[in-house]
């Protein structure tokens, strides 16, 4: 099974571990993932104006080289995955949008067709977590890992997707069949506030915080993400215990995470 | 030649206001055979009536053309001042230039020309027209009524009054439906059991009263008056006959870990159970998903201990024929499902409930045998948040929840917030609210002494999110007066579920062939002037299946409902539909193709003897249309290949003359 | 309801594609705001405030730089107002005026340290600049 | 000279028991579709002989639908069943003689569907236009 994947910038340089067992777990389980060409950075975030074009068209070149290439895209970050996603969704259903952004495409004409999946959702709806099983060669036994999905993976649904919006399972059921324990917590799908970052720390230490706390009083040891920002917020804001990428976690699981351990 | 006389209402300004009326009747009153033209604000008022009437007798019409709303509406209405003022009904022909003209055109031309051409194919048909004479079919003197709730109940009860046999089919194994599992009722606060169980006994002990508990209705044919309806009784395994009702085997069944729905779920039953004490009829049933000796053949503790020999194994769903003059639709309402709601972590914690839940847990009946318990620990709980409408009102892009109100969340809150404040008056209770909604007898008075008198908390805000951490819930609200976000830790938090329909109303709807609105409520004939009866002919509505509604609203609706049915089966003989087929014999070739196509068996064939144009007989097989069967659909008259068959009332000739009108 | 401020809600409501008009002013956008006690105005005064074309306040407001983007109070709307469309328009409009820009390239080293994902920097020029 | 709009003329057969039922929905609630659409109401779907919808184009139709009620709900058991059938036929001979398929239609509308007429109609009506007049039948056309 092949498909076209989008890594994006935080990928290739301070998130490679999510980048790299994202590739190493794909070949384990069947997959290949063939990196787009020339790809430019999705943005980091989806504005939601309806008249704000420019900022979108790196996503739709993306979607636009995806099916040139007659592939499904495969993305792993969840901010690039919300902004390729959301992008694709104005596009199916957003009509004017989408002929102003054709007017900067040429002869790529591009209206939606691209079928998007994350990682996670990969996993579940086209490997499928029993593959996952009968690939594990470290069973994670007696982890007890708290999934947290931030608010990117998941809002707004009516595009999104991917699972519950208010009661997601699709980490947790990754997490068994990795062989650990899914730790479910009240804030898992809570803002860690890694947006404003830059703009009012005080404000995303105390979000993260709270994200914390509750995945701790539930009784994690260690926090999964998909999000660079998440986790980079999460340590910055004085977690102390370990957030680790999902894709990391797979990969310890797999047996394929000293391979590449430089 | 007709001599036809037309009439164009305004409507008020329901026409009037897209349809220039006057011009509409000028421009029809130069038709053929039109002889006279009116228009005129009201044609269904006694005044419109009045100048039908008088046109008739001034200008000796033969034909009557009313522009005005659809044939559905007042077909019948004009056919009656027809025939006061001595011509045939069926001369009268609706050109409906309200529902299909102007109501959906916006601009003043454009319906103008469209009524126009409308009233010109209803002249066209009218002058083709011929005097009719309706048939008649007997009336069966009984009533179906579906559902055995407090709605079913009622209706049942009324009917019986009256002197006319009713039948109630109820899908659970006993009658009671929703309010069976009450507490107390607003707004008097007396018990739901009180006073719902000797009605349950009532209908019992009626002779006149059939109950086909545990059992559904799988098919419907027929018309008014005349419904011929197919119910299936599922199997129980237990005679009904001979069950005493004593209990036994519910005591000793050794499968103890059958979910009790009647509980919702928050405590188990037997395997064999009898839902509740005052179950009616009291009979044992077992659930076949659970019953060991029914699954592996292991088990039959029940038949032992059964003295009355009414336990069977091999019972089998049974399936009753019966013919029904009407038909009641009282199937109800169910909570919507809390799936889709997690911001309230109802699936995360057994602690938020929905208040039909809490109705169980403050009924001595219950499963906390009436002490208001938590779910989780069994403890008290010292703190309650109140969420109401929690999935009603809802946008229409939604997903989630429902348009409308639900109606009764705000008062059964209230009735909960002062209960639970006059048995523990040391819990604190909060109920968050959007607006509250009183218009009821004596219902604000009860919400304003949950307030004053009782202290609850009323804070207007919705909940926005409920964090389950360790044994309490965190509670996220809005207090929109205060302009605060509150975060309170409770101990229970009790959703106000919006209310839907029962699922089993659909397929019902379509074997009914009665029509719904997009949420699945029945819809009633007219919104104001018929709302318990449906539009199809024999079918009538009774309680929340047409919309939310309270006890008393319901119970009103329910006598309203027996009321119509008893008014139908009163009479011996309905008057039946004259628009039937007959076959012209000269043209007749005897091939059966008719008979073939009919869905109702109306057609038969018979050897005539003709007579020649040369004084010779010969014997001929032709088609003969049995009026009193035929139902006038018409699939008859297209299979003829020698144009033999035709449909009163909608001849071929007559829709061609339409179809010519509306291309001229 | 002045010309100007008639203008700016058109403006607003044109940017952002929202209805105000469906809110029933339930509040539940402002109960689920994770950013709420940060934030002058809350989630559902921006919806009411912009319905009635009040915007100038909020123009001003620090409260357009606390929302996170997160979309709970979207999610959660049960009239698919979608309250943060609104508090992002409000905030291009502030950020599209003239020298208006929150943030500049030279403010950026102070803000960051080795690990800082990229996208946080390019998302917060989207967010605040223009 | 102003040349006048092309309107096309639509004949709808609507049964009495779902799809007239369902345009006096789509009318209560106000639900808009083209005036060019003219409803003729009979009993039942399966009451519209072919000879009709023919008559409609000799007597210059742009489009003829037949509207009735879904398969399984029909207020007469089996009456949409020959509807269905009667009109594939009639259909696939009127495509031979260069009516566009786009010109005839067959639709299922319920009562509650108010919606769905005027979505159909207002569908109809666009794919109708789009062909412009039709002309194909204009020889067999009778002469008034």
């Amino acid at each position: 099974m092949k498909f076209s994947y989008f890594p994006g910038c935080t990928l290739k340089n301070k998130a490679k571990d999510l980048d790299i067992y994202a590739r190493k777990c794909a070949e384990v389980l069947g997959v290949t993932l063939e990196e787009i060409e020339n790809w430019q950075c999705c943005g980091g975030v989806f504005t939601t104006a309806k008249d704000e074009v420019a900022t979108k068209l790196s996503s739709v070149r993306i979607l636009k080289d995806a099916q040139k290439n007659n592939l499904d895209l495969v993305t792993v970050c969840s901010a690039c995955h919300n902004v390729v996603k959301q992008t694709n969704y104005a596009m199916q259903n957003d009509a004017e949008f989408a002929s102003k952004v054709n007017r900067y495409m040429a002869e790529d004409e591009y209206n939606g067709e691209t079928k998007i999946y994350h990682y996670l959702e990969l996993i579940r709806d086209v490997i499928g977590y029993d593959k996952v099983k009968e690939c594990v060669v470290n069973p994670l036994a007696g982890k007890k890992i708290a999934a947290y999905y931030g608010c990117l993976l998941l809002r707004p649904n009516s595009v999104m997707r991917m699972d519950d919006p208010e009661n997601p399972t699709i980490i947790e059921d990754l997490i068994k069949a990795l062989g650990a324990t899914p730790v479910v917590y009240s804030y898992r799908n809570e803002c860690c506030g890694g947006y404003v970052r830059m703009e009012s720390p005080e404000l995303a230490v105390k979000k993260s915080n709270t994200v914390i706390e509750s995945a701790k009083k539930a009784g994690a040891e260690v926090i999964v993400t998909a999000c660079p920002l998440c986790k980079y917020n999460l340590e910055k804001s004085g977690c102390d215990i370990p957030v680790v990428y999902l894709t990391e976690l797979l990969a310890e699981a797999l047996g394929v995470k000293e391979d590449t351990n430089e | 030649m007709q001599r036809i006389g037309v009439f164009v209402c305004w409507c008020g300004s329901n026409i009037a206001g897209t349809v220039d009326v006057v011009a509409v009747a000028e421009a029809l009153k130069k038709e053929p055979g039109v002889v006279f033209s009116a228009n005129y604000q009201y044609m269904c008022s006694q005044a419109g009536q009045d100048l039908i009437k008088q046109a008739v007798k001034e200008h000796n019409l033969t034909g009557i053309v009313v522009c005005s709303c659809s044939p559905r509406m007042h077909e019948a209405t004009f056919r009656k001042t027809a025939a006061a003022a001595g011509l045939n009904p069926y001369m009268v022909e609706i050109a409906n230039i309200r529902e299909q003209c102007s109501w959906v055109h916006k601009e003043m031309p454009i319906g103008t020309e469209k009524a126009i051409i409308l009233g010109k194919a209803a002249i066209a048909k009218v002058n083709l027209n011929v005097p009719l004479t309706p048939g008649e079919s007997p009336v069966t003197k009984r009533a179906l009524v579906i559902g055995g709730g407090i709605a079913g109940i009622q209706t049942a009860l009324d009917i019986a009054d009256a002197g006319f046999e009713v039948d109630i089919v109820e899908k659970k194994p006993t009658i009671g439906g929703k309010m069976a599992q009450l507490d107390k009722t607003f707004p008097t606060l007396d018990c739901a059991a009180c006073i719902l169980t000797p009605k349950m006994v009532d209908v019992a002990q009626n002779e006149k009263i059939r109950i086909f508990s545990y059992s559904e209705v799988t098919e419907v044919k027929g018309f008014v008056g005349n419904f011929d309806v197919k119910i299936k009784k599922k199997a129980r395994y237990v005679k009904e006959e001979l069950c005493t009702g004593c209990g036994a085997c519910t005591e000793k069944c050794p499968m103890k870990k059958v979910p009790n729905d009647f509980n919702l779920n928050m405590d188990t039953k037997r395997a064999i159970y009898i839902p509740f004490a005052q179950a009616v009829p009291k009979v044992a049933t077992i659930d076949p998903d659970y019953c060991n000796m029914l699954k592996n053949g292991k088990c039959g503790v029940c038949s032992k201990v059964c003295t009355a020999g009414a336990i069977d194994y091999t019972q089998k769903d049974e399936f009753i024929e019966e013919k029904y003059g009407a038909i009641v639709v009282a199937t109800g309402f169910n909570p919507i499902s809390m799936d889709k709601f997690d911001e309230f972590a109802y699936n995360q914690s057994k602690d938020v409930i929905t208040s039909l839940e809490f109705e169980r847990l403050t009924n001595a009946a219950g499963p906390t045998a009436g002490k208001l318990l938590r779910p989780s620990d069994g403890k008290h709980p010292e703190k309650i948040v109140f969420v109401q409408c929690v999935g009603s009102r809802c946008d229409a892009c939604n997903e989630k929840g429902k348009e409308y109100c639900s109606k009764i969340c705000c008062m059964y809150t209230a009735k909960h917030a002062m209960l639970t404040r006059d048995k523990y008056p040391d819990t604190d209770v909060t109920v968050f609210y959007i607006d509250v909604r009183t218009p009821g007898k004596n219902f604000d008075e009860f919400y304003r002494r949950a307030v004053e008198e009782y202290g609850v908390h009323y804070i207007k805000g919705m909940v926005g999110k409920v964090s389950p951490e360790g044994d309490k819930l965190m509670v996220q609200a809005s207090d929109l007066l205060d302009n605060k976000q509150l975060k309170i830790e409770a101990d229970l938090v009790v959703l106000a579920a919006a209310i839907e329909p029962d699922k089993s109303a659909r397929p019902l709807a379509t074997m009914l062939t009665a029509s719904m609105d997009t949420n699945d409520f029945f819809t009633e004939a007219h919104p104001k002037l018929r709302p318990v009866e449906s539009p199809t002919a024999g079918v009538f509505l009774s309680g929340a299946c047409q919309g939310p509604k309270d006890i008393p609203e319901t119970v009103a609706q329910a006598g309203a409902a027996a009321s119509k049915v008893i008014g139908l089966l009163a009479k011996d003989k309905l008057t039946g539909n004259p628009c039937v087929a007959h076959s012209n014999e000269l043209m007749c070739n005897g091939c059966s193709s008719c008979e073939r196509v009919c869905p109702y068996g109306a057609i038969t064939y018979e050897d005539k003897e003709f007579r020649m144009p040369d004084r010779t007989t010969q014997i001929r097989r032709i088609a003969v249309v049995n009026p009193a069967v035929c139902q006038g659909c018409g699939c008859c008259t297209v299979a003829c290949p020698s144009g033999a068959m035709d449909l009163k009332g909608f001849a071929s000739e007559q829709i061609m003359a339409e179809v010519d009108a509306i291309c001229k | 309801m002045s010309n100007s401020k008639k203008y700016l809600r058109e403006e607003i409501i044109r940017i952002s594609g929202v209805n105000p008009k469906k809110c029933m002013r339930c509040g539940k956008c402002s109960a689920t705001c994770p950013a709420y006690d940060e934030m002058e105005y809350h989630p559902h005064q921006f919806v009411y405030m912009v319905e009635n074309g009040n915007i100038e306040p909020l123009l001003e407001s620090e409260s357009l730089y606390r929302c996170l983007t997160c979309f709970a109070c979207v999610e959660r709307c049960p009239r698919s107002v979608e309250p943060a469309k609104l508090v992002e328009a409000v905030r291009l409009a502030a950020v599209r005026k003239q020298g208006n820009n929150r943030m500049t390239a030279n403010d950026v080293p102070e803000l960051i340290d080795d690990e800082t994902p990229q996208q946080l920097i390019v998302s917060a020029f989207r967010k605040y600049t223009k | 000279m102003q040349v006048k709009e092309y309107k096309p003329l639509i004949v709808a057969f609507c049964c009495n028991w779902c799809s007239y039922a369902g345009a006096d929905l789509a009318g209560n609630n106000r639900l808009n579709y083209p005036a060019d659409v003219k409803i003729i109401r009979v009993p039942c779907s399966c009451r519209v002989n072919p000879m009709f919808v023919l008559r409609a184009f000799q007597r210059g139709a742009d489009g003829v639908i037949l509207c009735g009620c879904h398969p399984g709900d029909c207020h007469y058991t089996s009456g949409n069943y020959y509807t269905r059938r009667r009109m594939a036929l009639l259909f696939s001979m009127l495509d031979y003689l260069g009516i566009e398929r786009e010109r005839t239609r067959v639709e299922w509308v319920s009562a509650a569907e108010g919606a769905k007429f005027a979505a159909t109609m207002n569908d109809f009506a666009e794919k109708v236009a789009a062909l412009g007049e039709n002309k194909r039948l204009e020889d067999l056309r009778c002469k008034k």
